[in-house]
């Protein structure tokens, strides 16, 4: 079951990339962005870290790719933007694509036996919630300064000049 | 007396530069007057430095030393017999020079005059060094005033002369670099001690193989200021295109560093790499002797002319440090600085020319002597000084080289002395086309003689070149004992190196250090 | 030491941040110069307090956050940069419509993310201290809102930089999988037995080597370098070329160090790293050569300097990388302080023909440029010589002679478009007329203290070579 | 349970996919979208690889890279957005002003 | 007294600086005065310092008078210090003594011209080096006035600088000159190294101590001797001194006749020891005087410069001297030089006084039956011309004949000498023809003078014409004071006197009836020549001009002697220029600064190819990083 579970969600996440890849239509390709991350959120279920597979789908297919498909419609670009057409580029890709392929798993090798522990990892919200504020508080305090920049740049960036 | 002489000879002209950039630029006389007044203190200063040089002593005198960064950087210098009379020469040139540039420098007098003084700071630094990284310092820094003043007050095509100067001279002084790094590791590596300290050097014996190495560093920075052949197509356009000043300095002072780091530097740290490479450099020497030569005897810009001459002459000295015995480093040294003077002087004529026809192509002139009759007399002289003609100084550094080389190999003798036909060929034929034959050019009518102050700056130069030429005892017993001193560091580790084992990588009879140093550097460390 | 103040660096600078953003709203438009001078407050309360914290070694957060010396020490140094940056763009951003408060709020946040950075040895908060000081970069590398080239540089820097952040996130994936820790030393530890994970871990590092290798511009990771750098607001340029390198530096600095020493087998790392350091320093100078604009050049030379300070890096010498860096502050953002100076309301002069003349015409600034472009070029006594010098001569002591060679003959190449540009500054009559405005006080200001940087540096710094030798011999 | 190998290789594949799109796509918007998936490649690396070592650090760590994801989607698309008003393009080919 | 003679050379050294430095503030009147006046001083202590000499046992030879250590550097010593011995004392009288009288002469000859102090600076300076030259105690202080009379040679050939041909004369002279010194050090050189020192003393008693090889003193010889043919005209460095006669002729009568052209004489005199050591060398120098002898004799019967008769006349007659110094007669060569002295200076102060007649002609062509105008320069112009013709009874007469008399008995020891001595009177033939075709067509015959300049024809001052007398009356008595030696042994006064330091050598006796012949033969030769010389231009001028059309040939070759001139030119001059200038065009300017230009725009190029790949385009940027990315995981990995 879990086997079939992981190539289905597998699968469908790397079709929606491949996909994204060869449609033009920013919006499609949001869509399918969508799709993956969601199909990645059951894959983080699979990995036992319910917690994280909900902030995928929350934070990541909904929130993050909202954003995207917002600003995807203010531009409101009439014609798609398709992927290179130039022929050596495509093979270019597929080649990088495939040495890149070869040389991050060759070198991850080392961790496909690993053994798995058979005790659950204590994964929950609240064990989560725990870790977060002690052993990494420092980090979540270091997010904060990360998003008031993030907004602060964002706003910055694009709010319309005050008037004289 | 204990005055810090040799610091205040080497910082004064520094001092006056500043002293000069509170003055209004504007003041075009008043910044003449003072920049003159501080070259001329600094010259008798520099005087001093001539009394109370003890010639017994082949050390450095004079010495001053002072911790300055750590690790073996001091600052530390001295006067020895080799390079007393540069220093003299440089300071004896700079009052010139701004005499010189008087009116000629019209422009950004005040920005002139800053860069003169501070690279007289530069040169005399170079000479005084004794500690390699403050060599190197002063030998780079030096490099900016001069890039300046060829590149501003140059020209038409300054740009590419200055930058070729420039780029010329750092291409072979960062190599230079690398292989100071070499020497400061393998000494730290030999006694666990840091040093820059040249007189250590002198005590450190490495093994001929990475000599190699460390001397064709070494000797392609020197060798580009010499500038030796092949490596010489700087110098003419550096030469031609520098204000008058620029080029006296250039070919006075600037060039005999080059010969000078191969007396300090190259011969007495590398002598087995000096005996493999001497044919090589000899014959190098030799070819810049005859085509530097051959090349001046057709240039149709004096200044280029003059400058092509410098590769012969430079070619005669170089041939003569490689002698390797005392007439010919004494000759050579001699040379040195009547190559600074009759060359120096040269130019300033030349100058003198072009302040009056904003031309210098030899073809524009003709029959001038008839209208500047003292101005005649002194370029005859100033260019009889440079053939080499007897009772002037050029003869004597001529003689000593030729019979130093002559100890040493005949033949090369016999061909370098083909330098005294060429030189009287190109200066004679220069002489003829520009000062004699009837005037052709209707500007030259226009040419006023000398003025007082023009005279006035040539008559100290042709004043020497009688002296030098006359009595020179007073200049060569002064380099006697440190020559001795040089060639015995030349000849005494040629004799270690015939015995010792070849295996290893460097070492040594160090001279040691005081425990005073070691000490001063485990302060160093701990802090 | 557990001490609450080992925090207050980065509060301090966060809370400055947050006030600018509040009088923000209140300050009318031509009074935005106080919140310049309530950032600098800040920004002096700050290195106040990095002197007050010297060799007192403060943590917190289980150490995840450690004020040891050399932390305090580039704070200090960064908290200078960005004062300097600060001070250069008071009169710039109301020339240049670049007049936002958030300007300045966005300098300290990204300094606040420079502190986390410099002060922890955790990849994972190094890793989000530099996102908040990318964050930060990229909206302040498109400040200039009305000038296309500046968004294509905040555009550029953004793709390229999340590019390279999504490598070094999974390099840290890496090297969390096979150490189980982002702590550095628990990863060095890691280093230390050979197992199955090496490789694994081998090519994390490198992921992350490759990862902040984008921050410091190393070829051929370096590529968004010119563009960024010539789009962004030239105070910004500033602040690019001294401080995201600077820390990028301390971070390899921490990395190493250890590495060297414990690691099995260093060979591998060293020789990629020798690569790049090559191809940093040719590249960077021989693209430099072609450049006219001013501030592509200095892109191009911060490219190069930093092949120079690999070699730092590569010759285990802490105290000469270290020393670089400081010098290497003071005299590009001197350099791009000359830039500024020729400026005025609206227009920029940044081509090389603009600079025709300008040596004589305007004499503080060219005497200044010059100085710092030849401190660039490493001519004695500037402090750029003396940085070189001590990198070069510990790099050979350690045997790196190939690498020197190379090293100075690529800074002979730089001395030649070092020396172009005192070329155009003095020696070429203008062809055309500048105008700028001279009344820019605090940019001055910026000009001695970088000149009194650079010379002081390059005489005497025996008072800072002996705090910089305080600060790495004391980390860990 | 599944091994870790899969979820290995198919991270592998993800980022590479993700860094390969970036490179052959030509519209901004989508080339950040790649950068996103390679993030979440390595967020799936992390996951499994905690798993491995049996530790909730690393979907801790997940969590705050999804927090940076967010961020720099933020100002990224304001960046983006900034671009299109300037140019009413957000063809990567157009935007070539500075080069050399 | 004689401890004074190092005054000699110092009276006009001061005289010079005087005149140099204030001479623009003198008067005339004082300039001539004092520059004179220098030059008989030093006259004066010279013949005092000479009667000295005399009185003075001849173990004490020669004086030295040191007066400082000059260069010293390692084993290189050379003093300034001078010395006095019957050898310098003959030269330092000539010059000096020929000298004053020259200087007289210039006060007149020289009135009108601008240069007139820088004139007589130079004639000071002049006389000053060739005095350090003829009494320099060591080779190295010789060869200061060596090269001091080549500057002043230079100079004064120049002195109309504004002519191109005189700058040109000048800058020639000094440049062959130096051909000549370049050899003349190589061989101080050799002696220094071999002998260690310099010091004639410390070399004549190395040699005579065997210190030499002869193979070695061939080669030094022989060097040295390249230095006096530049210096004394000879093969094949004669070239400069016809073009010499560009100068005032008073010039021409001091330097380039009595003194600095006999230099290379006094100098292998000088060094006797040495020649006679070498035995090919001897012979070089002595084949190479008699070539020129002749050879130079010959280029005079054409000439219509009436200078540069003189001129080849000269050249040819130093080429006896060398005949002597070669044969082992330094004595007569010495001898020569001495009488040579008074007729050649008379003969061109003449020849000046021809010119000052005729506003400054110098052709003779355009000149004839002067006699009547000039009756004092033609009589003493034509004792001139007897003496150096060799006519019994006149001084020239006796040093010739010593010469070929010595020649021809060297003979006796190997047939090369009297193929030398056949050369000898060959050219005693020549000399008289050409002296006196000179004499012939100038004075006598028809006029064929410019009307313009007949108008102005007139005899010179008193200043001029005095000088002539003095110098006719001691061509004439000049040579009593070396009679034959037929006429006995004490006659020989000149001999004597200068035996102490010249060590004749290969004594061969000849009896008294052929010493007598070879007299008869030398007075036969002599006046042949002048008869010769009467037919072809009094008795039937048409001869040599129908000479000239038979053997066009060879006349065209005399006339432009030879082409060597051209020759020289062709071979070295331009060939030296030319080369350069393809040399400097394709190698300096190609080669060389080519490569270090190269070198730039090399590096600039890849900067160029690199800059490409900064193409502005994101997705470039990528790929670069992806492939650096692929590139370093592959070399970790693999």
């Amino acid at each position: 079951m879990g086997y079939f579970l992981f190539f289905l969600l597998a699968a469908l996440t790397v079709g929606a990339v491949l996909a994204m890849i060869i449609s033009k239509n920013q919006a499609y390709n949001a869509l399918f962005l969508i799709l993956a991350f969601a199909c990645l959120g059951g894959i983080f279920a699979l990995l036992e870290a319910p917690f994280i597979a909900v902030v995928q789908i929350i934070i990541y297919a909904g929130a993050i790719m909202v954003l995207f498909i917002f600003v995807i419609m203010m531009i409101n670009v009439r014609y798609g933007i398709p992927a290179e057409k130039k022929k050596w580029t495509i093979y270019l890709s597929i080649v990088l694509a495939v040495v890149l392929i070869i040389e991050l798993i060759l070198s991850i090798k080392g961790a496909f036996t690993l053994p798995v522990s058979t005790a659950i990892i204590k994964a929950g919200p609240t064990d989560l919630g725990r870790l977060l504020f002690t052993k990494y508080l420092y980090p979540f305090e270091i997010t904060s300064i990360l998003i008031i920049a993030a907004l602060v740049g964002a706003i910055v960036l694009i709010k319309k000049k005050e008037k004289k | 007396m204990n005055l810090p002489i040799l610091s205040l000879v080497t910082f004064l002209p520094l001092a006056g530069a500043v002293l000069l950039i509170f003055v209004h630029h504007e003041r075009k006389n008043l910044l003449r007057v003072l920049s003159l007044a501080v070259a001329i203190i600094t010259f008798i200063f520099s005087l001093s430095l001539y009394f109370n040089f003890n010639d017994q002593i082949p050390d450095p005198q004079f010495v001053e030393k002072a911790d300055w960064l750590g690790y073996g950087i001091k600052y530390h210098i001295g006067v020895d017999g080799i390079s007393l009379f540069l220093i003299l020469l440089t300071t004896l040139l700079m009052p010139i020079i701004i005499l010189s540039s008087w009116t000629y420098i019209q422009k950004r007098v005040k920005e002139y005059l800053i860069f003169m003084l501070i690279l007289e700071t530069g040169i005399i630094g170079v000479f005084v060094a004794l500690n390699l990284f403050l060599f190197y310092v002063f030998w780079e820094a030096m490099l900016i005033p001069m890039y300046f003043l060829i590149g501003v007050w140059g020209g038409p095509r300054k740009i590419y002369a200055t930058l070729k100067f420039v780029l010329f001279t750092m291409l072979g002084s960062l190599l230079m670099l690398v292989a100071i790094f070499f020497l400061y590791s393998m000494y730290y590596k030999a006694t666990g001690v840091y040093s820059l300290n040249l007189f250590d050097y002198y005590g450190l014996i490495l093994n001929p193989n990475i000599q190699i190495w460390l001397f064709l560093a070494f000797a392609l920075s020197f060798a580009i200021k010499v500038p030796l052949f092949p490596f010489h197509t700087w110098l003419p356009d550096a030469h031609v295109e520098a204000p008058t000043g620029g080029s006296v300095i250039l070919a006075a002072v600037l060039l005999k560093m080059g010969t000078y780091g191969f007396l300090r530097f190259a011969l007495p740290l590398f002598p087995d790499a000096v005996m493999k490479f001497l044919p090589l450099l000899a014959v190098l020497s030799l070819i810049g002797i005859i085509y530097g030569g051959l090349m001046a005897l057709i240039q149709k810009d004096v200044k280029s002319l003059v400058a092509y001459s410098s590769v012969s002459h430079m070619g005669l000295i170089m041939l003569a440090v490689f002698a390797l015995n005392t007439e010919a480093i004494e000759g050579a040294i001699y040379q040195m600085l009547n190559h600074g003077l009759s060359t120096g002087a040269l130019f300033l004529i030349v100058g003198i020319l072009y302040e009056r026809s904003h031309t210098r192509m030899i073809s524009d002139f003709g029959g001038v002597s008839k209208q500047m009759p003292v101005f005649s007399a002194f370029f005859l002289i100033c260019m009889l000084s440079s053939v080499g003609l007897p009772g002037l100084n050029g003869f004597i550094g001529e003689i000593l080289c030729i019979f130093g080389i002559f100890k040493a190999n005949k033949l090369l003798a016999i061909l370098g002395i083909s330098t005294i036909i060429l030189a009287a060929g190109y200066l004679l034929w220069m002489f003829q086309r520009v000062m004699q034959g009837p005037i052709t050019n209707e500007k030259i009518l226009s040419f006023k003689d000398l003025n007082k102050r023009e005279i006035v700056y040539l008559v100290p130069i042709v004043i020497m070149m009688f002296w030098m030429g006359i009595y020179p005892k007073p200049f060569l017993r002064k380099m006697d004992s440190s020559v001795t001193q040089l060639l015995n560091r030349v000849n005494k580790r040629e004799i270690y190196f015939t015995q010792s084992r070849k295996d290893k990588d460097f070492l040594l009879e160090i001279e040691p250090i005081t425990t005073e140093e070691k000490n001063e550097q485990k302060e160093d460390k701990a802090r | 030491m557990n001490n609450f103040f080992a925090l207050s660096p980065i509060l301090v600078v966060v809370l400055g941040a947050l006030l600018v953003l509040l009088l923000d709203v209140f300050l009318k438009k031509e009074n935005k110069n106080y919140l310049a001078y309530i950032s600098l407050i800040f920004l002096v309360i700050c290195a106040f307090v990095c002197i007050r914290f010297w060799n007192k070694n403060y943590s917190y957060f289980n150490g995840n956050l450690f004020l040891d010396n050399l932390a305090l020490f580039f704070i200090f140094i960064l908290v200078l940069a960005t004062g300097f940056v600060i001070l250069l763009s008071m009169k710039y951003i109301t020339f240049q419509d670049v007049n936002y408060g958030e300007f300045y709020a966005l300098l300290l946040l990204a300094l606040s993310g420079v502190a986390i950075m410099l002060s922890s040895i955790d990849l994972l908060i190094i890793f989000l201290g530099l996102e908040v000081l990318s964050i930060c970069s990229y909206a302040l590398a498109g400040l200039k809102r009305k000038d296309e080239k500046s968004s294509e540089a905040a555009i550029k820097y953004f793709l390229l930089g999340s590019f390279a952040t999504a490598f070094l996130v999974y390099g840290l994936a890496l090297l969390y999988g096979s150490s189980h820790s982002t702590s550095i030393s628990s990863i060095i530890n890691f280093f230390i037995t050979e197992s199955e994970l090496s490789i694994m871990a081998l090519i994390g590092l490198a992921l992350v080597i490759i990862g902040f290798g984008f921050k410091i511009a190393v070829v051929p990771f370096h590529m968004w370098t010119p563009d960024v750098y010539q789009g962004a607001p030239t105070p910004i340029t500033a602040f690019f070329s001294v401080v995201p390198k600077a820390v990028g530096f301390i971070v390899f600095l921490r990395l190493f160090v250890p590495y060297w020493k414990n690691a099995l087998n260093t060979q591998a790392i060293f020789w990629i790293l020798w690569v790049i350091c090559v191809l940093t320093m040719v590249v960077g100078n021989l693209v430099a050569l072609r450049q006219t604009n001013l501030k592509r050049i200095l892109a191009y030379s911060s490219i190069a300097h930093a092949g120079y300070l690999l070699i730092a890096v590569l010759a285990q010498d802490n105290s000469s990388l270290v020393f670089y860096l400081t010098v290497y502050l003071f005299m590009n953002i001197g350099a791009f302080a000359a830039v500024i100076a020729l400026s005025r309301k609206g227009k920029e002069y940044l081509e090389l023909e603009d600079y025709a003349g300008v040596g004589f015409k305007y004499p503080w600034i060219g005497v200044t440029f010059s100085i710092f472009l030849l401190s660039l070029a490493g001519f004695p006594p500037t402090g750029g010589f003396l940085a070189k010098f001590y990198v070069f001569s510990t790099a050979v002591r350690e045997g790196l002679l190939p690498l020197v060679i190379i090293g100075v003959l690529a800074s002979l190449i730089s001395v030649f478009y070092y020396l172009r540009i005192i070329v155009y500054m003095y020696m070429r009559e203008p062809a055309r007329e500048i105008e700028i405005a001279v009344e820019n006080p605090a940019l001055f200001l910026v000009l001695f203290f970088c000149l009194y940087g650079v010379i002081q540096l390059g005489i005497y710094p025996r008072n800072i070579l002996v705090l910089i030798n305080q600060a790495v011999s004391s980390f860990f | 349970m599944i091994p870790p190998n899969y979820f290995l290789i198919l991270s592998v594949i993800l980022f590479v996919l993700g860094s390969v799109a970036f490179f052959v796509k030509k519209d901004l918007i989508t080339m950040f979208m790649s950068i996103e998936i390679m993030l979440n490649a390595a967020n799936l690396a992390f996951i499994t690889l905690a798993r491995s070592a049996n530790s909730a650090d690393g979907q801790i760590i997940v969590f705050f890279i999804i927090t940076v994801a967010a961020a720099e989607a933020a100002v990224g698309l304001a960046i983006i957005l900034l671009i299109f008003r300037q140019k009413k393009t957000i063809k990567s080919e157009d935007i070539k002003l500075m080069k050399g | 007294m004689t401890e004074i003679f190092w005054l000699i050379p110092f009276i006009p050294a001061a005289s010079t600086l005087i005149l140099a430095v204030f001479g623009k503030n003198l008067p005339k009147k004082y300039v001539s005065f004092q520059a004179c006046f220098a030059v008989f001083a030093s006259f004066v202590i010279a013949a005092i310092s000479a009667v000295g000499l005399l009185q003075t046992a001849h173990a004490s030879y020669p004086l030295v008078k040191n007066l400082f250590s000059w260069i010293q550097a390692g084993s290189f010593q050379a003093n300034l210090s001078l010395m006095f011995d019957p050898l310098s004392a003959v030269m330092a009288l000539v010059v000096s003594g020929v000298g004053f009288i020259i200087h007289v002469y210039s006060v007149g000859y020289m009135a009108d011209d601008e240069g007139y102090t820088r004139y007589f600076t130079y004639l000071n300076l002049f006389t000053f080096s060739m005095l350090i030259l003829v009494m320099g105690s060591n080779l190295v202080l010789m060869f200061v006035g060596w090269e001091g009379v080549g500057l002043c040679s230079y100079l004064l050939i120049g002195f109309w600088f504004e002519k191109h041909s005189a700058a040109n004369a000048g800058k020639k002279a000094f440049i062959v000159n130096r051909i000549g010194d370049a050899g003349f050090l190589l061989g101080i050189l050799f002696i220094f190294i071999h002998i260690g020192s310099a010091e004639f003393t410390a070399i004549n008693q190395a040699i005579s101590g065997g210190a030499l090889s002869a193979g070695l003193a061939t080669l030094i010889a022989i060097l040295l001797f390249v230095g006096a043919t530049g210096k004394s005209a000879q093969i094949p460095l004669y070239v400069w001194l016809p073009d010499a006669m560009e100068g005032p002729t008073p010039v021409s009568a001091l330097i380039h006749a009595a003194t600095m052209v006999t230099a290379g004489v006094y100098m292998v005199s000088r060094m006797n020891l040495l020649y006679t050591l070498s035995e090919t060398a001897a012979q070089v120098v002595a084949l190479v005087g008699a070539l020129t002898a002749v050879y130079a004799a010959t280029m005079a019967l054409t000439q219509n410069d009436i200078k540069r008769v003189l001129a080849y006349s000269t050249i040819s007659q130093i080429g006896y001297m060398f005949i002597g110094c070669g044969v082992g007669a330094y004595a007569a060569g010495m001898f020569h030089l001495y009488t040579h002295a008074f007729f050649k200076s008379l003969l061109f102060l003449a020849a000046g006084s021809v010119m000052h007649a005729l506003s400054g002609e110098i052709d003779m062509k355009k000149m004839g039956g002067l006699r009547k105008y000039l009756p004092l320069t033609y009589p003493t112009f034509l004792i001139g011309a007897i003496a150096i013709a060799g006519v019994p009874f006149f001084s020239g007469f006796f040093s010739k004949d010593a010469i070929l008399t010595k020649a021809f008995a060297q003979g006796q020891d190997s047939a090369f000498y009297y193929f030398i001595w056949g050369l000898g009177i060959l050219g005693a033939v020549l000399t008289a023809f050409y002296m006196f075709r000179l004499i012939f067509v100038t004075f006598h015959g028809e006029e064929r003078i410019d009307p313009e300049i007949k108008k102005h024809i007139h005899e010179s001052p008193k200043i001029m014409t005095i000088p002539l007398v003095i110098l006719a009356f001691f061509s004439v008595i000049a040579g009593y004071i070396g009679l034959p030696v037929v006429l006995g042994e004490k006659l020989n006064f000149f001999g004597k006197f200068l035996e102490p330091v010249i060590k004749e050598v290969h004594e061969v006796h000849l009896s008294l009836q052929t010493e007598w012949t070879l007299i008869a033969v030398a007075s036969v030769v002599a006046l042949l020549g002048i008869f010769i010389a009467y037919v072809f231009y009094i008795r039937s001028p048409m001869i040599p001009r129908n000479l000239a059309a038979r053997f066009p040939t060879i006349y065209k070759l005399l006339f432009n002697k030879y082409y060597v001139d051209e020759i020289y030119n062709a071979v070295f001059v331009n060939p030296t220029v030319k080369g350069s200038e393809i040399i400097y065009d394709n190698f300096d300017l190609k080669v060389i600064d080519g490569a270090v230009n190269g070198t730039a725009t090399a590096t600039g190029f890849t900067g160029k190819i690199l800059s490409y790949f900064q193409s502005g385009l994101i997705k470039d940027y990528a790929l670069i990083f992806l492939l650096g990315v692929i590139i370093f995981l592959a070399y970790l990995l693999f």
